[in-house]
Formats: C-alpha cells, structure tokens, sequence
C-alpha cells in the first residue's frame, strides 16, 4: 500500500516538476529566440518579461476546448493524456544526486530509453482522433521518425553502460570518471541528435511543419489540451537533458551532495540551451532525408563509438 | 496493395503560399502527382478600375498591382505614360527613380529569400533578410512618408526631393548591405541541410523557360541570360556598369542564390548613381494638372524584382487611359509551377512555389 | 535591331500588308487580318521572334483588337501583331502551338473579354469564379455594383 | 557600422556546385558556421525598439489621416495693415517666401491681390481699396492700364482660368469713389524735416505717399498744367480716362501733400535752390524724349516722336494726320498706343511696323489683339532703313527683312536679310524707346551724368552721386511698366527715410521677393462648369470705340466682382477656402466638401473625410493650394468606432499637431468619428 501511495507523490511531484520546468521553458526559449533573431523576446510582464507565462498558462486555461464533432470523443480527450505520462514517468530513474534516484531500480536505463515509445502510440491516436488529413499525415511523420530514431539513441546509451558494468543509473553515476567525457564524445553527440529528433524539435519537426501541415497531429487541440502537448514535448526535452547530464556529463562531476544537484540542473539547462540554439538555427530536414539521416549517419556513428569503448575496456 | 490519391487543398488562406493562392493538388502518399494553382482571389479589376481614374489618379492603384515593389509598378506606368505624352523627364528625376527602385529590388529580393528560407523552416534567416528589408523601408518612409504604397514616381518626374541626410543614410545602408548578404549566404545557402532541401528541386531548363515567357530571377535562375536593365537598356541604366547574375542548373536553390547576388549588385548601381547624383527639377516642367495623351498605344516595361513587368496604355486623347493592360511577370512565371512541382513530396511543392516568389497582387491584378 | 530595318524584312514578307506596318511611339507594330495573324505568327516567330511577352485585347467599341506582343532576344528587337476581331461572334486561333506562354494569357483575355481561343487546350476563366456572368472588361459590362463616379475633374 | 569592405564580386556559377557533394566534414563544418553566426547575432544588440519604453518615431512626411490647418469662416487670413516703409521686414516675418502667393510674389510692388479678393469677397470693399493702394497708389489708374503679371502666375491658370484681379483693383476704385469724402483727411505732420519731389509721375506720387505716411511734408513739382507725368501726357485717354487720374491724385493732395503744376525745375526753379530748401529732393521725371532712329530722311515733314503725337491726340484729339496714311514704327506697348490712338483722330489706314516677328513682339498680346481688332495692320519682322521723301514731304519708309532679333546670348543684334519693300505713308511716327532729357534739371548741381545723358544712380538704394539727392521710376530703370516705376518709388521712399533718420541706409534691404512661376501648363477649359469660370469684362465693340475716346473696358457690376473674389483660392493662406480641388483630385473620392457664400458671412460648413476610402496617396494634400491640408504625423489608425469612420467637419478641425490632441466632446481621441449624417 506505501508502495502505491509513494508512487502517487512521486508521479504528482514529477507532473509539477515538468509543469515548472515548462513554464520556465516557454520563457527561455522565446528569449533565446528572440535574441537570435536580433529582437527581445518578452518584455513587458514582470522584470525581462518573466511573468509572461504568467498570462498565458490562465489564458490556456480559460481558452475553450473544442473538441471536433467528426472527432472519435473518447480517444481525443484521453490522447494527450496518454502522450505526457511516459514523459513524467521517464523522469523517475534519473539519478540526481550521487547514489539517489527517485526510483533506484536496477533496469533504469532501459526503462528510461523504452517508456518514450510509448508516446508514439499515443501520437497515433492523437492524429487519427482528429479524423483530419493533415493531422493524420502529421502522425504518420512522426510515428516513423520516433521509432527511426529509438535504435540510434538506445545504441548511443550503450557504451555508458558497458564502462559502467550495471543498467542502475546511480550505477552508471557512481562509476562515471572524467576521462570518460572524451571517450564518450560521438556517443554523446549521437544521443544529443537522437533525443532531439525524439521531441519532434530542431531540424526535424516535421510533424508539425507549419509550412505545410499546420500543425500537424494537434491541429485541433486547443486551450489545455494542446498545453498538454506543449508540456509534453518540454518535459521531453528537460528529461532527456537530465539524464545526459547525469549520465554522459558526470552528474555533479567537480561538487558533491547538494551542489552536486545544482551543477546537475545547471548542465541540463546549458544542453537545453543548445538544442534551443539549433532549433533557431536550421531549416527543417525532409521526411526522407530524416530517414536516411538516421539510418546511414548517426547508427554507424554509434556503432564506432560501441568499437571505441570496446577497445578501451579491457585496459580498465 | 491498392493505394487512392489524395486530392488536397492547400490555401488560399495558408500560412505558406505566399498570399491568396489556392492549389489543388493530388498526393501519392507524400508524392505530388497533379497540382493546379486556382488563382483570382485577390482580383479587383485593377484594369478595369484604371479606365475611370485620371492618369495621375492611376498611380495610387499601380502601388496595389505588386505591393511588396510598388515603386516599380509606378515607374513601369509612367514609363509607358511619358511614352504615351512624351513627356522628357529630368536628369535629377531619373536617377532618383534608377536609385529608388534598386532599393526596391532589395526589400524584394529580402522578401524572396526570406520566404525560401521561412518555407524551410529558417525563421532567423527569414528575420535577418526582413531587417534588411525594414532598413530599406525606414529609408523609403523618410522620402515619401509611406512604408508600402508608396505613390511616388509619377508621370513626368517624382514627387518630393530628398531630404537631407537621407544620402547619407542610404550610403549607409549601402555600406552594410553586402556584407549582411554574405552572412544571410554563409547560415542559410551554405547550410547542408538547406542545400539538400533546395538544391535539385523545381529544376526548369532554359528552353521551357522561354518558351513558358518566364522573366527575371526565376529564369535566370535556369541560365537564361536575358536581363532588361542591361539587353533592352532604359532610363540612366547604360550608365551605370553592373554584371547580370545568372545560375545554371534552374533549381530553387539557384534561383533564391540569383536573388541574393542580385541584391548585392543592386547595392552597386545604387553607389554609382549616388555618386553621379546632380541638383535639378525633380518634376518636368510645364505639364498640364490634367495630362491628356494624344490618342494612340503605347507600351514600355522594366526589369521588375520578378522579371520584365510591363503596361500597354491606349489612349483616346481624354483625361482617362481608354485601355490598361499590365503585363505581369509573376503570372507568366506562375504558370510554370504545374510543370516543375508534378514528381516532388508535398513540402518541396511550397518550396518551389516559394522559389517563384510569386505576388498575388500582380498575379490577380 | 533598328526598327526601320525590322520594317524592311516584315514588308519583305508580306509585301501586301507593308503599309499597315506603323511605328508609333517607338515600337513597330503591324495590323494583320484575322485570318491571317496565326501565319503571320508562325513565320515571325521563325523569323527569331522567340518569345511571347504579352496577349491582350482592347475593346475598340465597334470591334475588338487582339494584340500580340513578340520579342526576340537575338535580333534585340520587339514588334506589335494587331488584329481586329468581330465582336458579335469573337473567334480567333490559339498561339499555344507556337508559345506556351500564351495559355494563361489567353485564359485571361477570355476570361475578361469573352474572346475565345480555338486550339486552347483548357479554355477556362482564370481569374473570375466560374459561375460569374459577363465579361467584365467590355465597355458594354453593365453591373449595378460599379461605383458611379461624378465625372467632374 | 561595418567598415566599408571592397564589394564582393559576383561568383562565375551562382549554383554553388562546387561544394555539392557535401561530405560529411563540410556538412559539419556548415552546420557549426550557421551557428556561430545565429550565436554572434544572439549576443549583439537586437535592432528592434524596447516597446513600450522606447516609441518608432514616424519620418516628417508620414501620410497619417488628414487634417485642416485653418477653416474659412473660422480663421481668418493675417491681412497686410501695416505701413509700406515696415514692407521689407514685412515680406520676411509674415509673408515668408514659402508662404507667399504667387500673384503677390510676381507683382514688382507686392501689392496683396490676395487679402484685396478676401476683403472684396466679404463686402469689405473700402478696405479691399486702401490695403491695395498702400502698395500701387493709385488702384483705379492702374486697375485699367497694370499688365497684371499677377494674373499670369496665379495659381488658378492650372486649374481653370486666372482670378480677374486688375478688375477687382478698378471695381474697389469705382465702390471707394462713392466714400472717399469721409475717407481722405491730411495726414499728421510728425517729422520737422520736409522732402521735395521733382515731377508727379508714379514713381514719384508712390514715394511721396510713403513719405506722407511717415510724416513728412512733401512738396512736388510737375513741369505739366495736370499732374500725372506719363499717365497724364502718355496714355490714350480711352485707356485710361483723365478724371479717373486726377481724382486719385486729388486724394494723395487731400493727404498733404503740397503739389506745384506748371513750374519746371530746372528752368523756372533752379534745382541747386530746392536742395539747399529741403533736406532730400527726389528726381522723379521720368523719360521725356522719344527717340529717332538715325537714318536718312528723317528730318523731313511729317516725321513726329512717339511722346509729341500722343501728347497732342490726349489732349487736342487732333495730331494733323486727319484722311492721312499713319505708318508707326516699333513694336511696344506705346507704339500700340499710338497706332489705336491714330485710328481716333481719324488716320484714313493704320500700319505698325516692328523688328521682332509675330509672336516675339515686346508688346502684351491682349494689346496687340484688341488692335488688330479695331483695324490697326501690323507688319512683322521688317527694319526702317530709309525714309523716302518727296519735295520735303515723307512718301514713305523703304524697310529691310529682319532674320532674327536677338544673337544666341540674347542681346539685341538684329541680322537683316536683303530684300528690301517700300511701304507708303504720309506720316512716320517713331516709337522705339524714350530718352531722358535732364540736362537742364542738372545745370548748376555736381550731379553725374553718364555719357548717353543718363544720370548715375545706385540700383538698389537709389541714391545720386549728391547725398540728400534721390532718383527714381524710369530715369532709373529705363522703359518699363507704371507698376515697376510704382516699386522704384517705394524702394526710394524708404531709403530717403533711412537716409533722414541717419539710419545705415543697405540695412535688411530684403531683394524683392523671387516670384513664384508655374509648374504646370495653363489648364484647358473646354469642359469646365459655368460657375468656375472668370467673369468676363464687358468691352465695347471694336467698331464703336476705334472712331472716338470712350472707355474700352466697361468695369465689372457688384455682383461679378463679388463672385470673381471668391474664386481666389487664398494660396499658402493655410485655411481652406473649400475650392473642392482636393475632393477632385482624390482617386477614391473619400471627400466632401461645401461652403456657403454669402457676403459677409462666407464659411465652410462640411468637411467630410471617410477615412475607410482613403488610401493614402497623398494627392489631395500636394493639390491643395491653400496648403491648409495636411497629414497628420499620427500612427495608430484605429480609432473606437472604426466602422462609422467618416470625419465630420466638426472633427476634422482638430488642431495640426502631432500630439493626442482631444476630440470634440474633450475626452475621445481626435478624428474619433461622430454617428454618420445622412447622405443627401
């Protein structure tokens, strides 16, 4: 029974955690944005425009939620429900201290790669609830891109896992050395390029390409709903940030104890930085060249790094 | 297993077509099959409008014919006006025209390659190319008080002076064009990804071309070396010295890098003219308020940001033009995109719409 | 090309026609019979008059007038083809075998002047919604939606 | 900014298919290139403006909704009242160059043809006369002889047809006679010093009115029984009726001034004693010789000056060449004169030969015409080369072809041609220029004299070679118009002022102002509605006035004159008339304007400018002559009640400045529309 009710706090604790972090998010990424597009970003509400999500998050509240009347109800309204809970539940087996992780089971690693795919199904259902073509295209492009992109991000984890010699990521964290940074570089690259194209982000959203599809598979979300959504994607990218900080980057590498938390957040904000930078940066990939992309550069990258790990373990 | 084309509608009100343009494409999967623009949303009978307004009163409408380079739509009307009249304009108001209208070339061509670049995806690209633009604009607002219709070439001359210090701004402007250009070159046309969406797509070969009466960037973009400021010379323009930029495999890549040096030769024609600018009338002297041409037709074009944009004026010798007829380069050069876009997915059809640049101001008149 | 030396080799060609080949206001421009533009056309644009720059037509009140504008981008030189048509029945042969570039244009004229092209491949209106009634740019298009302009100036 | 780099040169291939094949490094290598410069654009500064702090300021020409600086009825135009020696200093704080009407800008006295139509137009016709005659003295002379150079360059040629000012001037004479009793008392005499005036022409009845005004006492002299100088002796009287003459002159008496007929300085009063008398003598007499060309057969019978045969036909109507062929020689404004008054004292056949072909003659063409019409044949580009005298009697004038007038610089060096014709005639009047006759005036005094016997005088300030001694009107300009001569006289009023005052006499001598010519060709008026047209001066009919003195022109009624002001449309005034030609010129006909026009109580009562038509082309405002309509510099286009965005003349009247001036009820935002009134 604690078991149950520890869960429930656990999974509350991680619904607010990624709701904060979205916030915090939006704010950030529109100043970035905006400062590479030599303009300011949000300026009015609050010191910098802090408080700018302020006014949205009770605007996307107060906005109606239309739900399309050719639309399947049921699926519809549980759709982007079921896309946000594999992104909260991902954040449990992040270690975030030296030897502490929310839920310190001995196969987090592999429950951190697998629970994403599931969003995939539910993006399924998502676009084919809307029973609208553009929203159905926008789903089929990005089931096909998830699941193209699991294989090189499970494979770029991999070699962690080889020096680490366990699948517990308060494992892989305390056994994590420096040198490991270099070594692990291709494969840091790779999971980097992988977890972006994970989130639909960056060169390849193609999902929701506005040029052409709109918005892709939800279209015709609105008000909290499509929040949900935009929490969704957020939570992937703070989850995946996290976990490369805490695996690849060391975790509280130079301090201990609760600075060592800090500098964990600290690194995770700069990765989130970067992937905001090349999302303002570069034009979107085409379906096809996503693909190959993926099959025929960032798999054999990963499998070179697998070769450079191999060579290196029996010294250790 | 059987598969069923899919007949979709894209516009005329979408984020991407480059105002009101509706197509109706059939898709194979992602595969464009059969694509037909449906045009005339933005169809107000301009020529229609145009036989119930004074000469002078026509101006303002020519602003609305291809509002994103509206100081060449004037000069083309009343190039063809002058003709009609035969009006001799002024040295001094030639030069501004020549000098104005590169400025205009330049907001276009940021239009041009701010779309393909926004059509991909680059939005930063697409703000640096509008920053640009927005410098021109500020430049044009200080000369004649508007930021897009303009109403400031008219027949027999311009309408205001410069004021002062607006040489200085636009040397200025001048200055950091190019190099702004090149930076635009380096993040987007240099970019892997952007090459491998642009390159090879929409490719249309120099023959179809001109057969097809497609004119400017588009098709020199395909290697046609056919550029009217320099093969049918008008106004000051053989004084200036300027190379014609011409591509060679007519890909949407090669027609937005066209764009893009052109804007940077643009810059060297505005130097030139700055530098042989003389004080003078800026208006000829002596024109009737109410100009009546003798009856007759006449026809003149310029080289227009989308290719040889022309008016056939008839007159019969009252206050009204009888007969406008605007050649509009961008409906010739539209009418070419069925046969470059069958073949591509569906995101490479906006691309090479965007790679047209299209306005549907001048398309629809 | 000068447009004198234009005239001699269209008067050499169609000798019977030469003095209707007027120039006005800087450019040559020669008035064919209907019948005969779509020859004319041909043997101009062998001539090197390779591209088609403009179709339009002008309602001349009793008639209308088809007007062709060809260019050539060798010779540099560029010439009007003129040609009047009856407006009861108004027929006149399509120039899409000679230059495609004429199929939009001859949609338009369509479209606005209700002219049509045989030989079209798609002779459709273009520009106005398929149901519209009438031919907007005639001098006769009487629509009660036209602002009445006061006609002082 | 960036420092000038050298300009890049366009690349051979556009297409950038050397680098196509991307290999994987290259890829890279681009890919770090785009971010470096997204990361350098991020650190700089953004270009755009920190709204709300910082507000986009909107360029001096923005085309924002429009607005009317002043409104007829309402504001009233700033009228010239003060005196005409202040006039220099005037013409610069007032009447700013940019702000001066054309027709006050052409005239060489700056009379202000604009407030004399605006007080005419509102039945204030006594001070329309006395606004007008402090700059050209005598209104009714020159309201039938002036050459009116400010109907030419009046605005309204573009439009329609010129505003008929000469006209006005006479009709302001004709209301002003019935009250110039009650009008005319003798000035005050507030300066001790006294100022003599040698000859009664225009030049010098202008300075002395000015000096009148200033408080001098004025004596002048006229050689003359009547006073007038060429008005009296040299203008037809059917031009230019002398009781008209003599009764202005009485008013400038009336004023004060001491005027002696009949005495001739020089020769019955020794100018070396006027000037010990008084502290400044004026020399204003004029050109009194015509001149004879020098060529064979001149001395003989029957050869007059231009000057002698007008003096004899104004004043005995009997010049001898009664039944008589009359061949005049010159193609002036006084050869005219003479021709049409040789037509009255009965010359049997009339011919004005002149140097100059058909359309150069130096004379004004409505002239030429009305001769023409009575009879007078005029003979073009033919030059006096021999009289052919019979026994002492003068048969006739051997004339050569003349090619051309002017060399290419412009000066007069006529080129003859060599056939030569014999034109009869029984008597040859020269009338090619007048030449000043002063050697008597100067006996005795240091004055210089240049060697054709013209007198040295300064162009500017008008001051002789003797100090205290001033000259002006034609001995000074040479032959030229009585308005000019009028302006000579004002000019050298205020420099004897200057000069008696002890003041530095070239001080802000303001040059006169540049007249404002035209831009466009004057407007063809075939289609014009009736009630813009200019009222037409009734004449009497060629065949009647060429046999006697009468009037020619018959003067406008009250009611023409009234309507006639009220065509002028107050230029650079800055209030709208309501002339309409801002409703005309606009493409979308966004607005509508009316006026009432009662005398007295002329306003405008609708302004109305439907700002959802208006497309901001900017053509109302270049076209409004009044310069009243303006753009306003505001940005914001949205007003609360966008969809009624008609402007009611209430609203329109809002105050030019830029600022959020308030509306009509106080509170709302100015322009903000009013519940729209029905259309008529």
């Amino acid at each position: 029974m604690s078991a149950l009710l520890l869960g429930i706090a656990w999974g509350i604790a991680a619904v607010l955690a990624i709701a904060g972090g979205a916030v915090i998010g939006v704010w950030w990424e529109r100043k970035v944005a905006g400062h590479i597009q030599l303009r300011y970003g949000p300026l009015q509400i609050g010191p910098a425009g802090s408080l700018q999500m302020l006014a949205d998050v009770p605007k996307l509240l107060f906005k109606e939620d239309i739900v399309p009347s050719a639309a399947d109800k049921p699926l519809f309204k549980w759709a982007p429900l079921m896309v946000f809970a594999p992104v909260a539940a991902s954040l449990a087996v992040i270690p975030f201290a030296a030897g502490w992780a929310p839920l310190d089971t001995s196969v987090g690693v592999l429950f951190f790669l697998a629970v994403p795919s599931l969003e995939v199904v539910a993006i399924l259902v998502a676009a084919w609830s809307q029973r609208n073509t553009l929203a159905a295209i926008g789903g089929l492009r990005a089931a096909s891109q998830m699941i193209a992109y699991e294989v090189p991000r499970a494979l770029s984890v991999l070699p962690l896992v080889l020096l680490a010699g366990s699948l517990r990521p308060t494992a892989v964290l305390g056994a994590w050395q420096w040198w490991w940074m270099p070594l692990l570089s291709i494969g840091f690259i790779v999971y980097l390029i992988a977890s972006i194209a994970e989130m639909n982000r960056g060169p390849f959203d193609l999902p929701e390409a506005e040029s052409e599809l709109v918005a892709g598979y939800f279209a015709d979300y609105s008000g909290m709903r499509w929040a949900i959504f935009m929490m969704a994607e957020y939570g992937a990218m703070i989850a995946a940030s996290l976990f490369a900080a805490a695996t690849f980057l060391g975790g509280g590498w130079p301090f201990g104890g609760a600075l060592g938390t800090a500098a964990i957040v600290l690194k995770a904000a700069l990765l989130i930085t970067v992937i905001m930078w090349v999302r303002w940066t570069f034009p979107r990939v085409r379906q096809d060249q996503l693909l190959r992309f993926c099959w025929t550069v960032l798999v054999p990258a990963a499998l070179v790094q697998l070769v450079v790990v191999g060579v290196v373990l029996p010294w250790m | 297993m059987r598969t069923e084309e899919l007949t979709l509608n894209l516009g005329p009100s979408h984020p991407s077509t480059h105002g009101v343009c509706r197509l109706v494409v059939r898709l194979d999967g992602e595969v464009v099959t059969h694509v037909e623009p449906v045009i005339g949303h933005l169809h107000r009978g301009i020529e229609k409008m145009a036989e119930n307004r004074t000469y002078l009163q026509v101006v303002p409408l020519t602003d609305r014919l291809d509002y994103v380079g509206s100081m060449y739509a004037n000069w083309a009307y009343c190039r063809a006006v002058e003709r009609l009249a035969g009006i001799r304009v002024p040295e001094r108001a030639e030069y501004l025209r020549v000098i104005v209208c590169e400025l205009q070339r330049i907001a276009s061509h940021m239009m041009g390659i701010g779309s393909s670049a926004a059509d991909t995806g680059a939005t930063s690209a697409f703000l640096y190319a509008f920053a640009q633009r927005d410098l021109v604009i500020d430049l044009f607002e200080a000369l004649c008080g508007a930021r897009l219709t303009y109403n400031y070439v008219r027949p027999g001359g311009v309408a205001f002076d410069l004021p002062e210090g607006w040489v200085e701004q636009c040397r200025s402007f001048v200055a950091q064009h190019p190099s702004a250009m090149l930076e635009i070159d380096e993040l987007f046309f240099g970019n892997v990804i952007a090459r491998a969406r642009l390159k090879g797509i929409g490719v249309l070969d120099a023959d179809t071309a001109v057969a097809w009466g497609v004119s400017g960037p588009s098709a020199r973009g395909s290697g046609v070396d056919w550029d009217l400021r320099r093969d049918d010379p008008y106004s000051v323009y053989p004084r200036f010295d300027f190379d014609v930029v011409v591509g060679s495999n007519g890909d949407a890549y090669d027609r937005a890098r066209v764009r893009l040096w052109e804007c940077i030769e643009s810059c060297r024609i505005i130097e030139q003219a700055l530098d042989q600018l003389e004080p003078g009338p800026v208006m000829a002297e002596g024109l009737p308020r109410l100009l009546a041409p003798r009856p007759g037709d006449a026809y003149d074009h310029i080289e227009s940001a989308r290719g040889s944009l022309g008016v056939y004026l008839v007159s019969d010798g009252s206050v009204r033009p009888y007969r406008m007829k605007v050649r509009s380069p961008a409906f010739c050069n539209l009418a070419v995109l069925p046969l470059i876009a069958t073949g591509h997915t569906l995101s490479d059809l906006l691309v090479i719409l965007g790679s047209l640049d299209p306005v549907f101001g001048e398309v629809d008149r | 090309m000068r447009i004198e030396e234009l005239r001699e080799r269209v008067c050499a060609m169609y000798p019977d026609l030469c003095p209707l080949f007027s120039i006005e206001f800087g450019d040559g421009s020669i008035a064919v019979p209907l019948e005969r533009v779509h020859s004319a056309a041909a043997d101009l644009k062998d001539m090197g008059f390779d591209r088609l720059g403009m179709v339009t037509a002008v309602d001349r009140g009793d008639e209308f007038e088809i007007v062709y504008r060809l260019q050539s981008r060798d010779l540099r030189a560029a010439m009007f083809l003129k040609a009047a048509v009856p407006k009861n029945d108004p027929v006149v042969p399509s120039m899409c075998d000679l230059w495609p570039a004429a199929e939009w244009q001859e949609r338009e004229v369509f479209d606005l002047f209700g002219i049509v092209f045989d030989g079209h491949p798609d002779l459709r209106r273009i520009l106005l919604p398929e149901d519209w009634s009438g031919h907007p740019l005639r001098k006769d298009y009487a629509d009660d939606r036209i602002v009445r302009r006061p006609d002082y100036i | 900014m960036d420092v000038k780099r050298a300009r890049p040169a366009v690349p051979p291939s556009v297409s950038g298919d050397a680098e196509d094949r991307m290999g994987l490094v290259k890829g890279a290598a681009s890919l770090a290139k785009g971010l470096g410069i997204t990361l350098k654009a991020g650190v700089s500064r953004p270009l755009t403006v920190r709204y709300p702090q910082q507000k986009v300021a909107v360029s001096p020409r923005w085309r924002g909704p429009l607005a009317l600086r002043g409104v007829l009825g309402r504001d009233d135009i700033p009228l010239l009242k003060s005196a005409s020696h202040a006039y220099n200093e005037l013409i610069d704080g007032l009447y700013r160059s940019d702000r001066l009407p054309p027709c006050v800008g052409n005239c060489p006295a700056n009379v202000d043809a604009r407030g004399q139509a605006f007080l005419i137009a509102d039945n204030r016709v006594a001070e329309a006369y006395e606004l007008v005659r402090d700059r050209n003295i005598l209104p009714g002379v020159l309201g039938r002889i002036c050459h009116h150079p400010c109907e030419t360059a009046c605005k309204r040629n573009f439009y329609d047809e010129p505003v008929a000012i000469r006209p006005l001037h006479r009709f302001a004479y004709e209301e002003y006679r019935k009250i110039r009793h009650e009008r005319i008392s003798p000035l005050p005499r507030t300066q001790g010093k006294s100022v003599c005036v040698v000859g009664s022409g225009p030049s010098g009845l202008a300075a002395a009115y000015d000096l009148l005004k200033l408080g001098y006492r004025v004596v002048m002299y006229e050689r003359e029984r009547k006073p007038g100088g060429a008005l009296n002796t040299g203008v037809p009287a059917y031009r230019l009726p002398r009781d008209v003459l003599y009764e202005e002159i009485g008013d400038i008496v009336g004023l004060g001034l001491e005027l002696n007929t009949g005495v001739e300085v020089g020769k019955d009063v020794p100018l070396v004693e006027l000037i010990r008398e008084h502290d400044a003598v004026l020399l204003a007499v004029g050109l009194q010789q015509s001149r004879i060309l020098p060529i064979p057969g001149t001395d003989a019978e029957g050869v007059v000056g231009a000057l002698e045969f007008l003096w004899s036909a104004n004043f005995k109507h009997e010049a001898g060449v009664r039944g008589k062929r009359v061949l005049v020689i010159g193609g002036g404004n006084v050869a005219v004169d003479v021709a049409r008054c040789a037509l009255r004292v009965g010359a049997s056949e009339v011919k004005l030969a002149c140097l100059e072909s058909e359309s150069e003659m130096p004379c004004h063409p409505w002239e030429i015409a009305e001769a023409l019409d009575e009879g007078v044949v005029a003979l073009c580009s033919l030059g006096p080369e021999e009289v052919l005298v019979r026994h002492g009697q003068v048969a006739g004038m051997r004339m050569r072809s003349c090619l051309s007038v002017f060399d290419e610089t412009g000066r007069f060096a006529p080129k003859f041609g060599d056939e030569t014709t014999d034109v009869p005639a029984d008597v040859i009047v020269f009338a090619i220029g007048q030449a000043p006759k002063i050697d008597a005036l100067v006996a005795g005094t240091e004055l210089l004299v240049s060697g054709r016997g013209q007198l040295v005088v300064d162009g500017t300030l008008f001051t002789t070679s003797v100090p205290g001694v001033f000259a002006c009107g034609e001995i000074v300009t040479g032959p030229g118009s009585a308005i000019g001569s009028i302006a000579t006289g004002h000019e050298a009023a205020t420099s004897i002022h200057r000069y008696l005052q002890g003041l530095p006499l070239d001080g802000d001598r303001v040059a006169r102002p540049v007249p404002v010519y035209p831009k466009h060709a004057p407007a063809d008026i075939t289609n014009v509605e009736a009630n813009r047209r200019r009222a037409v001066m009734p004449m009497a009919d060629p065949e009647e006035r060429a046999s006697d003195f009468r009037q020619v022109e018959l003067g406008l009624t009250r009611q023409e004159a009234m309507a006639e002001a009220m065509r002028c449309l107050r230029c650079e005034s800055e209030v709208c008339v309501g002339c309409t030609f801002c409703a005309r010129t606009c493409p979308d006909y966004a607005i509508k304007v009316e006026r009432v026009d009662e005398a007295g109580a002329r306003c405008l009562t609708r302004y109305d400018y439907d700002l959802s038509k208006c497309c901001y082309c900017g053509l109302c405002a270049e076209q409004c002559p009044t310069k009243a309509l303006q753009h306003t510099g505001q940005y914001e286009l949205s007003f609360w009640h966008r969809d009624l965005m008609v402007f009611d003349k209430g609203e329109m009247l809002r105050p030019p400045t830029g600022t959020r001036a308030t509306g009509r009820d106080g509170v709302s935002p100015p322009g903000c529309p009013v519940p729209r009134r029905e259309e008529p």
